[in-house]
């Protein structure tokens, strides 16, 4: 099995853990993880398929390695901010769910 | 490849679905968030076998020290109540089955897609590579962060300064009522803290022409800073030195696109021969700006101190 | 050569499953925190065996980093207190 | 393969078997406390072996130094961390009852 192929596979299943756990928690806090682990496994599909692209040097595609450097960056701040928006609502409400999933 | 790096790749391919499903499903959300934390120093790994030294430098700077960092801190700030959550919390109830079953469908969908894609296939790298002469820079994922792509990369700046701003209009939070901080903790940041600063700095320069670059540096910088937060709480109240630091990244990358502009090279077009220059430039402010506005992103606005 | 650090790298990582297992079982939030430092000089020492049977410099930068936030997350449980322990 | 080759295999050998014992004592050891002293342990021998076993294949004094500085740097940080979190629990908890797992 190559490279790219058992990384993407492993893009692949980051992105459904991710995305599930994002949609299905009730705790946002596990939400925001999710989408955490959703990026991750968007990252590992842009890395493994950078190596299917290689050079005459063998080394895999600049380009993509850059994009992921960015969304690593845009992924830490939206985190930050979300979790501090989080420690308000916990504070105003105390409940660190959103109001629809209050109930239970 | 040999029998030896195969069983890594496949070990560290396995811990790390595991690490990720037990990160998200374990009921007590302090483990989680430990499982999240050793994640990322996984994923470093994993950037590291898929050729990408860069990235990896990324995630070990902002995994191990400042995501971990926010998390664990908000973890203490919601308290026990908050952080108390249901026994399954990501059981299949027949309210979520349309969601997993879609979600299935997405991986389904996806797996056919690697699995049709030729092993060789053709990519950027040569243009990359050609340009790479004239970029300023000889390391390609900088050339492609400050030369090729630098729009991404202003813009990235913004999106960082935005979150700051967010933080900033939210109301102030309660301090934390801390003890003094015992003396080792002192020595800790008497020894990291200078040694983040020279580590952040060679990061910068070396990024140049090897792994590394400004949001490396700059990551290193803020978990610098979030230890000696920790030592001796300060406040990053909004003076205007803080915005003034603040903005500066993202003020001098925009400033020397425009003056790219009116030069006639077009926004953000380096010429060639002084290229390495303005990026050089831009990657300083960038990464002070970029470890200051981590390091609020982690303080924030808390109430009564200063 | 470069196989046997290999071999040695996957030992390495074999061992932090292991450590897993406690990051797991806890019972407290200090023995998963532990656990976690271990797996962090784990890391570290697979960076270094990596950059070695590999011959790229930049992974001993990679480990000189996470050395440098080895102790990070540990401060801030200790000075913030986790999950609502007393601070 | 050399004598100096042979004995830094050795070396690093016996440090990836540190890193397996210790994370076996931290998963056998019954207390905080105890799994603190075989953290340390791990941490410092296993590391330490690791980097004594690469520096003798190391091509330059700069690549030994490098080395030289991650160990310490681990070791340090590492200890202060441990001291840190001991000197916590017991301040705060003086009798700790096992029951503190949130499942």
């Amino acid at each position: 099995m190559s490279l790219a192929l058992l990384y993407g596979l492993v893009g692949v299943g980051l992105v459904a853990m991710g995305l599930y756990a994002a949609l299905a928690a009730r705790h946002l806090l596990r939400r925001l993880l999710g989408f955490n682990v959703l990026g991750a496994g968007v990252f590992m599909l842009f890395i493994a398929h950078a190596t299917r692209a290689v050079d005459a040097a063998g080394r895999p595609d600049p380009v993509p390695h850059a994009l992921v450097i960015t969304g690593i960056v845009v992924a830490v701040s939206a985190t930050a901010l979300a979790l501090a928006l989080l420690r308000r609502l916990h504070a105003r409400h105390g409940r660190p769910t959103l109001p629809e999933d209050r109930e239970g | 490849m040999a029998s030896e790096v195969q069983a890594f790749d496949l070990l560290l391919a396995v811990l790390l679905l595991w690490l990720a499903w037990r990160a998200l499903a374990s009921a007590d959300l302090f483990k989680a968030v430990v499982q999240y934390i050793v994640f990322g120093l996984l994923l470093a790994l994993a950037w590291i076998r898929l050729g990408a030294p860069d990235v990896a430098l990324a995630e070990a700077a902002i995994g191990a020290g400042l995501a971990g960092a926010l998390l664990l801190d908000t973890l203490a700030r919601i308290g026990r109540a908050g952080v108390r959550d249901e026994a399954r919390p990501l059981r299949l109830t027949r309210r979520r089955a349309g969601v997993a079953l879609a979600v299935v469908g997405l991986a389904a969908a996806l797996v056919a897609v690697l699995l049709a894609l030729p092993p060789a296939m053709p990519g950027l790298s040569a243009e990359a590579m050609a340009q790479l002469e004239r970029s300023g820079v000889s390391n390609p994922v900088t050339a492609t962060l400050l030369n090729y792509r630098a729009h991404d990369t202003l813009l990235e700046i913004g999106v960082l300064l935005l979150a700051v701003l967010g933080v900033w209009v939210l109301d102030a939070e309660p301090r934390l009522d801390q003890a003094e901080a015992p003396a080792p903790l002192h020595w800790l940041v008497r020894v990291l803290l200078p040694l983040a600063v020279v580590v952040g700095g060679y990061l910068l320069w070396v990024g140049a022409h090897a792994p590394g670059g400004a949001f490396q540096g700059g990551a290193l910088l803020a978990a610098g800073g979030v230890l000696l937060h920790l030592a001796r709480p300060f406040a990053l109240g909004s003076g205007w030195l803080v915005r003034l630091a603040a903005v500066g990244g993202f003020a001098v990358f925009l400033l020397v696109g425009l003056a790219m502009l009116l030069l006639g090279g077009g926004f953000l077009h380096f010429p060639p021969g002084q290229a390495g220059t303005w990026i050089l430039l831009i990657e300083t402010a960038a990464m002070l700006s970029i470890a200051l506005m981590l390091v609020v992103l982690f303080v924030g606005r808390s109430r009564g101190a200063g | 050569m470069a196989a046997a650090l290999w071999a040695m790298a996957g030992l390495v990582l074999f061992s932090l499953v292991v450590g897993l297992l406690r990051v797991e079982r806890g019972p407290g939030p200090g023995d998963r925190l532990i656990a976690a430092q271990l797996l962090g000089s784990g890391a570290v020492a697979i960076l270094l065996l990596l950059a070695f049977a590999t011959g790229e410099a930049a992974l001993v930068d990679a480990a000189l980093v996470l050395a440098l936030l080895a102790g990070v997350a540990l401060v801030v449980f200790v000075r913030r207190g986790g999950g609502g322990e007393a601070p | 393969m050399n004598a100096l080759d042979a004995l830094s295999l050795l070396l690093v050998g016996a440090g990836a078997g540190f890193f397996l014992v210790g994370s076996i004592g931290l998963l056998r050891l019954p207390d905080l406390l105890s799994r603190l002293h075989a953290l340390t342990k791990a941490d410092n021998l296993g590391l330490g072996l690791v980097v004594a076993g690469l520096a003798l294949q190391a091509e330059s004094l700069r690549q030994v130094l490098q080395l030289g500085l991650v160990w310490a740097l681990v070791l340090f940080s590492g200890s202060i961390a441990c001291y840190l979190l001991a000197h916590a629990e017991t301040a705060s908890t003086p009798v700790e009852p096992e029951t503190r797992d949130g499942e």
